[in-house]
């Protein structure tokens, strides 16, 4: 198991203790508890199998599991991507390990990529998104639960059975589409009407730092994508869940807290979002420096939506204000000094 | 430290005796006086009142700062203490200290803020290349090829002078309906703008009697040229002095800067 | 001394706010004798380090994760530095009453900032200053949601730009430790991108920005404290980059190019400052001028330059502290404010502008029609500091928070300390030379009496005494009751103004025409790559394909 | 010869689900897939792994016979595209597993390909459940055949797995979309 895929696994497990905790309505903790283990158990199992094989069809029951349960989307829609997630991993996959010429691979490596993408949810293979869906029915749960440690195990595994030329064209791929989804998740988080989408670009967003951490195949990059993944499950996830009620009720605020929260979100510093973004700066300046400042405008583009984020959290009263003060700390506390976390996963 | 108490007391008769205030004075009531009958103005004697406005303070202040960075002979600072930054901050103040009170008493403030502008250029125009600010060494400057930027920027110099020491044609609005008083504000820069021309634009005299006399005498001729100027500037009146300030001295200092730069260029 | 003092100016106000803090929640709030011990200790903590050895002293503690180790180090630049930070913050925290959460974030972001000055390389004075910056922030917003504050994109850039030059370093070079980087790694483009990180940490911008609009809001409690630990951070990075080329910019073009931005920002903020209807208006662009001069006179190069650059932001800073103390109305103080602040002599701001325009023309090239320019860009000052005597006060912020003696005694140290620039300099100003400019810094002397240029000598003793005297002479001899408060017009109107707002019509009346319009609209673009579906989707997998074809 | 007609009988199969809207049309469908896919398995893993798969397959079958909408439904009005992506699939799949690529078993590469495209595809073109589960059904074992191709001693595990979820998905309890 990699020890990445171990650490996130931790981490998600302390996530979904903190939703219990802190969620906001006492009713839905038991669902969370049952589906949000129900994932857990489906993310070990994704980073603890042999092959990749293997966890593609763990992946393939959790999407159906995942399209089974209550929500406003149908059966149908939900159970598309990830089935069309596991095709193109699947086929990405035998068209790499298949004695063939060098472009037959690399067309792996875009099944790879793709299959990534759509399996996570990010551009060009977006999940429908319904605002009033639950959130563990919701694409979120693939965004911000079990993406990271699926994105993780991919990513791991591809890279070891990539030829070198295909190894190239996929990270060329992730990064590509880490900018695109940087670009969009940031305009779109900021712009797009309703807030419930706005929280996912929020989301799509991020990934697009990971996508390109994970695609600069340089230890800096692994690190900073690892630190983003860790801002996603403790910090965007939970505050994410903290925010649906203020989300639902039609509430914003502009508080002193909403603004924090939206510091954390935009990833300035001291929070983890700006570690990471130093070590994926770090990481592009060692492959091609251009790339480095083009990483460094788009991630001016996380701000006016972590604002707009912020504000959505309304004002958190007593344990959520407690949870959400958690959460800062703990992001606080690792964009301060990383090192810890990145030990762990042996980066 | 005694010679630290020497320096501040020669400092202190360089400012308030010579060149600083009594010069000052002394050399500005009889320009003024010149000037006043000159340009047969109904002069009203402006004997001190009670307490005499911040203005006149103000100006003799900066005045003061102006006056002993000049070359006179005998001055009691050294010339190494000298700068003309100095000189023009200390000559800047005074321009504007009469705008405290109201704005009443400021004529034409753009345009005279334009005209300082290019007053400014003229000073310090010529000490770009040579890379010095002590007076004497830009008065001494004598090589050929600055010459131009030399002759440019004191021509550009008395052409600002009019302006600067109030002798155009532009009354300030709280002075059109009254009697003209004699100016205790233009009698105390008479001698800082004359006496700095001298400094920058000729040779420094020597240090004895005959360096007095060519000092003063080239500060007097520089007043007379400003008050002549001011006579032209006030018989051709009031649209024909801001056409050439306007079109004429500011067109002029861009020529000027274009000198400056030129010369740089060639003297690298 | 132990290295470990490196740490208390930083260590003490934090633990001060976390005791605010936590009295705080429990509904004790400790008021301003906490919040000033906060402050003050990391002053007392910054002399005592530093006075003593008056040498370099640096504290490692190790590794952080991002390549950088948490390397803290006082010298005379950061000492400097912090002073300029925490003295004029320290004066508002004794002084003005505000809740403890504002006292307790206030100490935090004054941590902060100082944090990014004693940060041995430049990563950690990234994440240092990004951290005063979002904190800044976050403190005005607590204050006064409503009231303009600096834009955090700009922050933002400012931190993230610092962070992609500290990481270049580390790559380029091998590290990003101030004292061990390369010359070589410190190339034009890295060096760009540090002035521009500079430049947009302190907004340095030709225009009215958070500098100046600071000063416009209902209460400046937050407003100092802001400008205190934020403005002096980009001036900090281009002193510091001194230091990482050696004693010199990559190119003298970079000299040039920000000494002109430095007398731009000084020019716009005069050009602005002469056209305001009230006193406050032009108070609020005294800070943003002398930071113009400033930066004017340190990007010049030379070691007068530099120290005259610190000793015009040590004005600005003792400016903070005043103009955040000072009432909205028409008296003794705000003359004396106006007066200190645009130089009259013998103040301290008039010898530093005077050594900045004189170490123009010495330092050589055309970098004497900046001198001149700088004089002109002064002269229109002085206009506007003696426009503004007479003008209405402005909007007056809370009387609770001002305090008038305090603010005119600031302004007053200021106008009397003339005589004592030499020996400020001597002290305050020099050691960052020295620290920088280890090879030039020798040319700088004088002693405690007189401030040597290359040309001329400035005795600032022996010549501002007897002005002071005079001044003063003068100051009693006069009736300042002449002085009538009317409207008075601007001098000239600002160019850029209509400019900017023809330019903000356009955007606003920008459409894109019909027939475009569903393929610009980004809401039609979000829906359909949202709805899922399968065409995109293959098409999207198809570009992939292609696209590594390509490859 | 037994491989290239395992390989026909899973394209058939899966064609079958593809182009099926009764229960018992896709039931067939799933079974001839892992029957093919079966017989792949045993010539590539071992008897445990095609046993795996064929249980896998007739179980889900089993389940869909019994469940969905009544009747075999083949080729009911609007199915040409169908018809023609099976074929279109079929022939591109054909090239690429014998043509473009090289190595041992072929077949398996063009099942493979057949089997989870035409899944994925099936899943994309329908909002019914009881189809979508049969083909989610063809592409686990699809998948967990893929396991052996470019390896010389494919693992077990893939065909267990795969078996297990093809046998599980079909037994899910459904919910009909509602608000949160």
């Amino acid at each position: 198991m990699p020890p990445e895929a171990i650490e996130l696994l931790v981490i998600a497990a302390a996530a979904l203790v903190f939703a219990v905790a802190f969620a906001p309505q006492a009713a839905s903790r038991r669902t969370l508890l049952v589906r949000g283990g129900a994932g857990l158990a489906g993310s070990a199992a994704i980073a603890a199998v042999p092959t990749l094989d293997v966890a593609l069809l763990v992946l393939l029951m959790l999407g159906v599991l995942h399209a089974a349960v209550a929500g406003t989307r149908s059966f149908a829609t939900r159970l598309r991507p990830p089935v069309i997630a596991v095709g193109m991993l699947a086929l990405g996959l035998l068209l790499v390990r298949v004695e063939a010429p060098d472009l037959v691979a690399r067309f792996g490596a875009v099944g790879l990529v793709a299959g990534l993408a759509a399996s996570i949810g990010l551009l060009p293979y977006l999940h429908p998104i319904e605002p009033d869906e639950a959130l563990t029915a919701s694409p979120v749960a693939w965004l911000g639960f079990i993406g990271p440690v699926l994105a993780v195990v991919v990513v791991v595994r591809a890279q070891g059975a990539l030829p070198t030329d295909a190894g190239g064209a996929f990270g060329g791929m992730l990064v590509g589409l880490g900018l695109l989804n940087m670009a969009w998740g940031g305009v779109a988080a900021w712009l797009t009407a309703d807030e419930v989408a706005a929280w996912r670009y929020s989301f799509v967003a991020d990934w697009g730092l990971v996508l390109c951490g994970f695609g600069l195949t340089v230890a800096d990059g692994q690190r900073g994508a690892l630190l983003v993944l860790f801002s996603i499950l403790a910090g965007r996830l939970p505050l994410y869940l903290i925010s649906r009620q203020a989300i639902r009720e039609k509430t914003t605020t502009r508080r002193p807290i909403n603004l924090v929260v939206a510091a954390a979100l935009a990833g300035s510093a001291p929070f983890v979002g700006f570690g990471a973004r130093i070590l994926l700066l770090r990481a592009s300046t060692q492959i091609y420096w251009p790339l480095a400042l083009v990483l460094a405008v788009v991630m001016l583009l996380w701000l006016p939506g972590s604002l707009r984020l912020g504000r959505s959290l309304g004002q958190p009263r007593r344990r959520q204000a407690l949870g959400v003060a958690l959460i800062l700390a703990v992001n606080v506390a690792a964009g301060l000094y990383p090192l810890p976390l990145l030990a762990a996963a042996r980066l | 430290m005694i010679s630290l108490l020497l320096g501040i007391a020669a400092h202190a008769v360089a400012l308030l005796l010579y060149p600083g205030l009594a010069t000052m004075v002394a050399f500005g009531v009889v320009v003024e006086l010149v000037w006043m009958r000159a340009s047969a103005a109904q002069v009203a004697p402006d004997l001190p009142r009670r307490r005499p406005s911040p203005v006149v303070g103000i100006i003799a202040l900066g005045s003061v700062v102006a006056a002993v960075q000049t070359a006179a002979p005998l001055n009691p600072v050294p010339g190494d203490e000298r700068s003309i930054v100095l000189a023009v901050a200390g000559l800047a103040f005074t321009a504007w200290a009469v705008l405290a009170l109201t704005v009443e008493f400021v004529a034409e403030p753009g345009l005279l803020l334009l005209v300082q502008a290019c007053w400014l250029l003229a000073v310090l125009g010529p000490a770009v290349q040579p890379e010095s600010l002590r007076p004497q060494v830009l008065g001494n400057v004598l090589v050929p090829s600055l010459l131009p930027v030399k002759v440019a920027c004191a021509f550009l110099y008395l052409l600002c002078l009019p302006a600067l020491l109030r002798v155009w044609p532009f009354a300030p609005p709280g002075e059109r309906r009254g009697k003209r008083r004699l100016d205790a504000g233009r009698i105390l820069t008479w001698f800082p703008y004359c006496g700095l021309f001298t400094t920058l634009f000729i040779t420094p005299p020597s240090d004895d009697l005959s360096g007095l006399l060519r000092f003063f005498g080239f500060d007097l001729l520089v007043a007379a040229i400003v008050i002549g100027a001011g006579l032209l500037l006030q018989w051709r009146g009031e649209t024909i002095a801001r056409g050439i300030y306007m079109r004429g001295v500011a067109p002029f200092a861009g020529l000027v800067v274009v000198v400056v730069i030129a010369t740089s260029i060639l003297m690298r | 001394m132990p290295s470990a003092a490196v740490a208390a100016p930083i260590v003490f106000p934090l633990i001060v706010a976390a005791v605010i803090a936590a009295f705080g929640l429990a509904g004790i709030n400790l008021g301003r004798p906490a919040a000033a011990v906060g402050a003050w200790s990391a002053a007392a903590a910054l002399l005592a380090a530093w006075l003593p050895i008056r040498s370099s002293l640096e504290l490692v503690l190790g590794q952080l994760g991002y390549g950088s180790a948490l390397d803290l180090r006082l010298d005379g630049v950061s000492f400097a530095f912090g002073l300029l930070i925490v003295v004029p913050a320290a004066v508002l925290l004794t002084l003005q009453p505000r809740p403890w959460a504002d006292a307790a974030i206030a100490l935090v972001g004054m941590a902060a900032s100082v944090a990014a000055v004693e940060a041995g390389g430049v990563v950690l004075t990234a994440i240092a200053g990004g951290t005063a910056a979002t904190v800044a922030v976050v403190l005005l917003d607590t204050e006064d949601p409503d009231a303009k504050r600096p834009s955090w994109g700009f922050l933002l850039a400012a931190w993230l730009a610092l962070a992609l030059v500290g990481v270049v370093l580390q790559v380029g070079g091998g590290t990003a430790v101030y004292s061990a980087v390369p010359v070589s790694a410190v190339t034009a483009p890295v060096f760009a991108l540090l002035a521009a990180a500079a430049v947009l940490a302190s907004c340095l911008l030709p225009w009215r920005s958070w500098p100046a609009q600071l000063w416009t809001r209902p209460s400046l409690r937050a407003a100092g404290i802001t400008l205190a630990t934020l403005f002096p951070l980009g001036f900090y990075l281009l002193v510091r980059a001194y230091e990482l080329g050696d004693g010199r910019y990559p190119s003298a073009a970079f000299n040039i190019v920000l000494s002109v931005i430095g007398l731009a920002v000084a020019l716009s903020a005069a050009a602005r400052a002469q056209a305001v209807a009230t006193r406050r208006e032009l108070l609020a662009e005294v800070v943003p001028g002398l930071g113009g001069f400033a930066l004017t006179a340190i990007a010049l190069g030379t070691p007068l330059g530099l120290v005259t650059g610190i000793v015009l932001l040590a004005v600005a800073s003792a400016f903070v502290a005043c103009l955040a103390l000072l009432p909205d109305r028409a008296g003794i103080e705000s003359m004396v404010a106006i007066a200190a602040a645009v130089g009259l002599p013998p103040s301290v701001a008039f010898g530093a502008r005077v050594l900045g325009i004189e170490a123009t023309f010495e330092a050589g090239d055309f970098l004497g029609l900046i001198g001149v320019a700088g004089a002109i860009t002064w002269a229109v000052w002085m206009v506007a500091g003696a426009r503004a005597i007479g003008l209405p006060g402005g909007r007056g912020h809370p009387a609770a928070e001002t305090f008038p003696i305090v603010a005119m005694s600031i302004a007053l140290l200021t106008l009397i300390g003339g005589p004592a620039l030499a020996l400020f300099q001597a002290g305050f100003a020099n050691p960052v030379a020295a620290e920088v400019m280890r090879s030039a810094a020798g040319t700088l002397g004088g002693g405690a009496t007189s401030i040597a240029t290359t040309s001329s000598l400035l005795p600032v003793v022996t010549l501002f005494t007897p002005l002071l005297v005079i001044a003063v002479a003068v100051y009693f001899a006069t009736n300042t009751r002449a002085i009538r408060t009317q409207a008075r017009p601007a001098l000239f109107p600002i160019p850029s103004a209509p400019i900017a707002e023809r330019i903000r019509i356009a955007f606003k009346n920008a459409t894109v025409p019909d027939e475009y319009r569903t393929v610009f609209s980004l809401r039609e673009l979000e829906s359909a790559a949202a709805r899922g579906n399968p065409i995109v989707w293959l098409v999207a997998l198809v570009a992939l394909g292609f696209a590594v074809t390509r490859y | 010869m037994i491989q290239p007609a395992a390989g026909i009988v899973v394209w058939l199969g899966v064609s079958l689900v593809v182009v099926a809207d009764g229960r018992r049309g896709q039931a067939v469908g799933i079974a001839l897939s892992a029957l093919g896919l079966a017989v792949l398995a045993f010539v590539t893993a071992g008897a445990v792994a095609a046993a795996a798969i064929a249980a896998g397959g007739a179980i889900a079958g089993a389940r869909r016979f019994v469940s969905g909408p009544a009747g075999w439904e083949i080729l009911s009005p609007g199915s040409t595209p169908r018809l023609v992506l099976c074929i279109v699939t079929a022939l591109v799949a054909f090239w690429v597993a014998d043509a473009v690529t090289s190595g041992p078993v072929a077949s398996v590469r063009f099942a493979v390909i057949t089997a989870i495209t035409l899944s994925a595809a099936r899943v994309l073109s329908t909002a019914e459940p009881a189809a979508q589960l049969s083909a989610v059904a063809v592409v686990a074992i699809g998948v967990a055949s893929a396991g052996a191709i470019g390896s010389t001693d494919p693992a077990v595990w893939p065909y267990l797995a795969g078996g297990v979820v093809a046998a599980i998905v079909g037994w899910l309890p459904l919910r009909s979309p509602s608000a949160a």
